[in-house]
């Protein structure tokens, strides 16, 4: 055996080739399920066991202001396979106006949970009560990965505008799209567990 | 496919040359040796705080009075803090340096997938020690690494939030770094090494960053409504007012038992590193040691309740004893295995394989008193006392501890360049293996009689037998100083080496001890069978390698 | 480790056999060292998990010879010769051999999982006619009430009393964090959790006097928590003890600082207080060491805060015991309220009263040093009762 | 170029133009099958906040908790890409949701009081 054989030139891809960061976004995400899930099932837990006294907090939350923050969320998704979209079609233009809009939609999204806040507060639902704390944990926390959301936002429109991102490069985009479309497939399971449920 | 993520604006490497520098390990750095190295060095300084803690808690245990400490709650601050640093801070980062270090060295590769990502997860840690330590300023910690509500919650001073808030630094940062081995693992082998053609110790860690991405977010989870019970005027553990302090307990388990499996796995794969070199033979069962990690790590998260059989639901503890007990098959696998593997081999008695047949053998002894706790029956007598701690010490401390020292032994020549001094490597693990036998082995009887854990003053018909701990324990902490002063001697006296002086075949050994900043030159070839000892191709190989990085002397002689 | 040849096949089968044999004896001889790691069995349960305890010691033993003894055996036989530096046989693995050490272990595992779940189901299974005791562990004190057939009253107890052959149903609350109810002897041990009321059951077989210790932790005290549980030769020499008790619990004396030593030692309707948990007091036998002592508490009463009566410090001590810690003492007591008697630490203004007299009488003198009679008088100016 | 690699790059442009095919129909929106998925959302969550409004059945809970299901895999599937993107990634969503689930059946399934 030569020492020459000892290395040579580049590695061929042993497999199926995968983005680095695509694969680490998604690995990010399955441990953002189980902290969802832990806080979901906190909130379970005591839906099953005081139905009644869920069902009359309910009644106090009321449909309306959830609801448009849902349509919201949905919307704003729609806008950020948009936003991806225009990447692939090399138009710097569309994506700045559609993740623009998407950070738009979230920062509403936000404005108006503040909104709810408040109002749940003046009707006595704060973090001492036994639902208070079980419903502001999950939502708050999804909250602020909103607000994270946004500003991630703002900053991939920031590099769009410098023309970073084209049909062979628009990876940056696609993750952040992965994070923003989890945010909004726990809001889906949010809104129905405890709004609706 | 080899891509390097580390690009230029991400900051540049601190190595120039080939040496890492003291001074390099208090930088910012991405490239992977270095940060491997911080994560060992801190560990190492925080082993030797906790050590000092568990010195400290012998020394009180002496007599069944207090007298070290002013009162009970000193105490369980002291023992408290002892686990949660050995644990967090010295086992599991230790751990995560191993894998640091080695995996992008074993698979050819130039880093780590997210260089960046790395350091982050790094320098999380020396917040997370100071909170942890300095928690004892503002009233410690006393309600024990498990921190049972309503104990941790209602009646504990603010060293407990800070506790907390440590522990959640520390899961953080070791979410993080397990994304990094999972991705560089999947995407950065290189061409021609399958996965079932990588070395056993990155199945462990592979194995390992599983466990860590799917378990530790329960603790994060809990840790956050636990600070909320103490901050934000919640009660989602205060029965009081609607809270359930099995909650915690269920909870804090989902994620601490996967984690003792965080804590043994890397060491597992060491082992089979470690045993094959130095018994010049091939693993024996490469398959199935390699599944019988993912096996464990699967099985580990149906096994949790088995720490709570005294609160748990009568209903429901069955069950949990079955699981556990079956992760004997998996874990037994293994054993017999590495039986096989130095069956018939020739085997060089080295510091790191002394290490390596001394775990054998004390952690099968651990892994059977496991076996006496899965037993429902038994436990409701075992629970929470010394015979728990006998166990996990056995195979905390016989297990992962040994590991990472016959790690040390092993590696240390690839990461300085320079061996470690054997003679003094002998007496450490003669000292060691005598003091654990007689610090733990009595532990368990003595818990079987009948003295509880985390007390402070206890029986006095057990005096005697907590002295003998007592004194076998300080033989313990000679014997670790003895290991400290072998390093600090050897990092400037120890005997040069070339790139492979164990002969070993993994591609670790395939470059400059300790490597230049980008591991390779060009891109390594992996030799076909990673544990080929033996075999007709091995020798030509190795002596390949050895004339391409000899040791310097040999070097100036040709 | 080559089948090919015969004899040699022949003589690993007989080797094999003879390390078989001498394994399963090495276990026996370890199970014979189960009565050595563990107190008397003193409970009908005790009994049989000491048997599953056995049969653990007798596998997990010759398991732990078996990897021991191919250790050392490797060690002597395969280790490198002097001036050899030559690889071992370059062997990969060996399919029957690796499903025989799967096999095995799973087939022992199973096994042993049926074994400890009879024994579990025998030793769960409630008796009839059970004694029924309520149980309090408060920290870091344990009480015991049993009810006074047709009285309102019970009889309190800080040491556990039952006889030979009773089985016993402990109804386990806790005051304040978890406990944990264990009597190493009877191979009991069931947390207490706060919020839930928690079960023990067990049938003492041999008389004597077992500790009781807690075995969760609970705080400063955790390790001082302990008690003992009583088995009596039968019912008779038990009743002896309890009629005595309920005797002076149904005849309270009317001198208050009398009746208040009573409160402290046999409790009140809130049952046992546990200010034994935490203090010193040799007259009652207290040897506590987390609060102050109360030795000639009176007197330094007295003096601890200028210009105030010693009965009004006594008696707000009771109800905010944070009001003036002594030095070097953390607020660890639990802050009595006398309003409402479902709440915890409830106790009745009347009990507080006496338990003050009696406090005040723990004088270097021995004279009281307070008037008892304007104790009601302090108590509306401090807006109670 | 492997046929693995193929089928994603059909996925690809299938994404990128305005016309898509749903139930054999072919329809063009602009936006195409990105803008399908947010109309079947919307209609889902106007269906669920109907359902929501009855009252209580035993049917209600398992119908709203479909909905979700259904709304989310259109999201992970189409807005994700998880259904033309590497099967890795599925098993990445897949493990931790099967554990995330267990222990809350198991939360659930345990008696929260009480103590039998
Ligand atoms: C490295 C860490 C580590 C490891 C590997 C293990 C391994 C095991 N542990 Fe341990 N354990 C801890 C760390 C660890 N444990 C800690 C820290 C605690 C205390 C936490 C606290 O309360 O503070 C604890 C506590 C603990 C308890 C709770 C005790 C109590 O509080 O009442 C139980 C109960 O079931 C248990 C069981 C087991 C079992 C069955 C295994 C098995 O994995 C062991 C399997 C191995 C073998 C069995 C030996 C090799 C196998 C063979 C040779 C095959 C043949 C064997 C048979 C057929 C039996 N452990
Ligand atoms: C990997 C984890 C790990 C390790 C390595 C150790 C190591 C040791 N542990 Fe610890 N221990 C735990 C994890 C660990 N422990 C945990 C999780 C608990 C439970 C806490 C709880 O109940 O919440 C615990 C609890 C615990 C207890 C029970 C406390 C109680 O319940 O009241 C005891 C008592 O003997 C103990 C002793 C020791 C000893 C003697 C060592 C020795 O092996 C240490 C020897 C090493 C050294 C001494 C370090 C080297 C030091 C130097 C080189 C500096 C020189 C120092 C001097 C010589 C003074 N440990
Ligand atoms: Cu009560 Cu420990
Ligand atoms: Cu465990």
């Amino acid at each position: 055996m030569s020492e020459a054989t000892l290395e040579h030139g580049p590695a061929a891809p042993s497999a199926e080739t995968i983005d680095n960061y695509k694969l680490g976004m998604w690995l990010y995400l399955a441990s953002e399920v189980v902290i969802f899930g832990t806080l979901i099932a906190v909130y379970a837990v005591y839906r099953l066991n005081n139905a009644e006294s869920v069902q009359h907090v309910q009644e106090e939350l009321g449909l309306t202001l959830v609801s448009i923050n849902t349509f919201l969320l949905l919307a704003s998704s729609w806008a950020m396979v948009l936003g991806l979209r225009e990447a692939q079609k090399d138009n710097p233009q569309g994506i700045v106006r559609w993740i623009g809009l998407t950070a738009l939609l979230g920062t509403i999204f936000v404005v108006l949970q503040g909104v709810e806040y408040t109002e749940l507060g003046h009707a006595g639902i704060h973090l001492g009560n036994e639902y208070g704390m079980r419903f502001y944990a999950p939502t708050a926390f999804h909250g602020a990965h909103v607000i994270i959301g946004v500003l991630w936002a703002l900053y991939v429109m920031k590099q769009a505008r410098k023309g970073v991102y084209n049909a062979k490069n628009y990876l940056g985009i696609e993750i952040f799209g992965l994070y923003w479309h989890f945010v909004d497939v726990v809001w889906i399971f949010l809104f129905t567990l405890i709004y609706l449920i | 496919m080899a891509t390097i993520t580390a690009t230029p604006g991400l900051g540049s490497r601190t190595t120039e040359g080939a040496a890492i520098r003291a001074a390099d390990l208090l930088r910012w750095s991405l490239d992977h040796k270095v940060i491997g190295l911080q994560y060992m060095a801190s560990s190492l300084f925080f082993f030797i705080v906790g050590g000092t803690m568990a010195m400290l808690i012998r020394w009180e245990l002496l007599t069944p009075a207090l007298d070290l400490m002013a009162d009970g709650t000193q105490y369980n601050a002291l023992m408290t803090i002892h686990g949660s640093v050995m644990i967090f801070l010295w086992i599991i980062p230790m751990m995560a340096g191993f894998g640091n270090y080695l995996v992008p060295l074993m698979l050819g590769a130039k880093d780590m997938a997210f260089p960046w990502l790395n350091a982050f997860a790094f320098w999380l840690i020396p917040p997370a020690g100071v909170l942890m330590i300095a928690g004892w300023l503002v009233g410690p910690p006393e309600a024990g690494w498990t921190s049972y509500p309503p104990l941790s919650t209602l009646f504990s001073p603010d060293g407990q939030t800070m506790w907390a808030m440590s522990l959640h630094l520390l899961g953080v940062s070791s979410i993080l770094g397990a994304i990094n081995f999972v991705v560089t693992i999947r995407n950065m082998r290189p061409a021609g090494m399958t996965i079932w053609k990588m070395p056993l110790f990155v199945w462990a860690v592979l194995a390992t960053a599983i466990i860590q991405v799917l378990a530790t977010p329960f603790l994060t989870g809990g840790l956050t409504l636990l600070i909320l019970d103490r901050t934000a005027g919640t009660s989602f553990f205060d029965p009081g007012s609607g809270g359930d302090v099995l909650l915690w307990q269920n909870v804090f388990w989902f994620y601490s038992h996967p984690a003792v499996y965080i804590m043994i796995l890397p060491g597992f794969g060491m082992v089979s590193e470690v045993l094959a070199v130095h018994a010049r033979k091939p693993v024996f069962g490469y398959r199935a040691i390699g599944l019988s990690s993912m096996s464990i790590a699967l099985v580990g998260f149906t096994v949790w309740a088995h720490h709570m059989f005294t609160s748990l639901q009568p209903a429901l503890r069955i069950p949990f004893m079955i699981t556990s007990m079956i992760i004997a098959v998996p874990t037994g696998i293994k054993i017999f295995s590495w039986l096989g593997t130095i069956w018939g081999g020739k085997i060089r008695f080295t510091a790191a394989m002394l290490f390596a047949l001394g775990f054998i053998t004390l952690f099968v002894f651990g892994g059977i008193g496991g076996i006496f706790l899965a037993a429902v029956p038994v436990d409701i007598h075992l629970h929470d006392t010394y015979f728990v701690v006998g166990h996990f010490h056995f195979v905390l401390f016989g297990g992962s501890v040994f590991l990472i020292f016959a790690g040390i032994y092993h590696w240390f020549p690839k990461m300085t360049g320079r061996r470690m001094n054997e003679r003094l490597g002998q007496l450490h693990f003669v000292t060691t293996y005598i003091g654990t036998f007689f610090t733990f082995v009595p532990q368990h009887i003595a818990g079987a009689l009948g003295l509880p854990r985390r007390v402070a003053m206890y029986d006095p018909a057990f005096t005697n037998i907590n002295t003998v701990i007592s004194l076998a324990a300080f033989l313990l902490g000679i014997s670790s100083l003895i290991f400290m002063y072998n390093i600090l001697r050897s990092l400037s006296h120890g005997e040069r080496v070339g790139g492979n002086p164990w002969r070993g075949l993994t591609l670790e050994w395939a470059t400059t001890s300790p490597p230049p900043p980008w591991n390779f030159r060009g891109d390594p070839v992996p030799f076909d069978d990673p544990y080929g000892y033996g075999s007709d191709e091995s020798g030509p190989y190795l002596d390949a390698v050895e004339r391409r990085f000899p040791a310097p002397e040999e070097a100036a002689g040709a | 480790m080559n089948p090919s040849n015969n004899s040699n096949s022949l003589m690993t089968v007989v080797w094999i056999l003879v390390a078989f044999v001498l394994l399963v004896v090495g276990g026996l001889i370890i199970a014979e060292a189960t009565p050595l790691v563990l107190p008397p069995a003193a409970s009908a349960e005790a009994v049989q998990v000491d048997e599953l305890f056995k049969i653990l010691m007798a596998l997990g033993g010759s398991i732990w010879l078996l990897v021991q003894g191919a250790v050392i055996y490797s060690v002597i036989r395969f280790r490198a010769r002097p001036g050899d530096d030559s690889d071992g046989a370059s062997i990969h693995g060996n399919s029957t051999l690796e499903f025989v050490w799967t096999l095995i272990p799973s087939i022992t595992v199973v096994i042993l999982s049926i074994i400890s779940f009879q024994v579990w189901v025998n030793i769960t299974t409630a008796q009839e006619n059970a004694q029924v005791v309520e149980a309090r562990g408060a920290r870091f004190l344990w009480s015991f009430s049993y009810d006074i057939p047709g009285e309102t009253q019970n009889v309190n107890s800080t040491v556990l009393h039952t006889w030979v052959g009773q089985p016993v149903v402990l109804n386990l609350e806790t005051a304040d964090v978890n406990h944990a109810f264990w009597v190493p002897s009877m191979r009991i041990k069931q947390d207490l959790l706060a919020g839930r009321s928690t079960e023990a059951r067990f049938t003492p077989i041999l008389a004597g006097e077992y500790p009781v210790v807690c075995a969760e932790l609970c705080g400063s005290g955790h390790g001082d928590m302990h008690s003992s549980i009583v088995v009596h030769e039968d019912e008779a020499s038990f009743l002896d003890w309890f009629d005595e008790e309920a005797f002076i619990i149904l005849n309270p004396p009317d001198d208050p600082a009398e009746g208040g030593q009573l409160l402290m030692t046999a409790g009140g309707v809130a049952g046992l207080y546990a200010c034994a948990g935490c203090h010193t007091l040799e007259a009652l036998g207290w040897d506590a060491i987390v609060a102050p002592n109360l030795e000639n508490v009176a007197d330094r009463a007295a003096t601890r805060v200028p210009g105030m009566e010693v009965e009004r410090y006594l008696l707000r001590s009771l109800f905010f015991p944070g009001e003036f810690l002594v030095p070097g003492y953390d607020n660890l007591m639990p802050q009595h309220q006398y309003q409402d008697p479902e709440e915890a630490n409830y106790m009745p203004l009347d009990e507080a009263l006496d338990i003050v007299a009696y406090l005040c009488t723990l004088t270097a003198s021995g004279e009281s040093a307070c008037n008892v009679d304007m104790l009601p008088d302090v108590m509306t100016e401090m807006g109670m009762g | 170029m492997t046929d693995q690699q193929q089928g994603a790059q059909d996925a690809h442009d299938a994404f990128l133009s305005d016309t898509t095919s749903i139930f054999g129909r072919e329809i063009t929106i602009q936006g195409g099958i990105y803008t399908v998925v947010f109309i079947l959302l919307a209609v889902a969550t106007v269906l669920e906040i109907i359902i929501g409004g009855l009252p209580e059945g035993v049917l209600l809970i398992p119908l709203l908790l479909a909905f979700a299901v259904i709304k989310a895999t259109l999201v992970v599937m189409y807005y994700m890409h998880l259904k033309t993107d590497s099967r890795l990634f599925t098993w990445v969503l897949i493990l931790p949701l099967l554990i995330a689930l267990a222990a809350m059946l198991y939360l659930l399934a345990a008696p929260p009081t009480g103590y039998t």
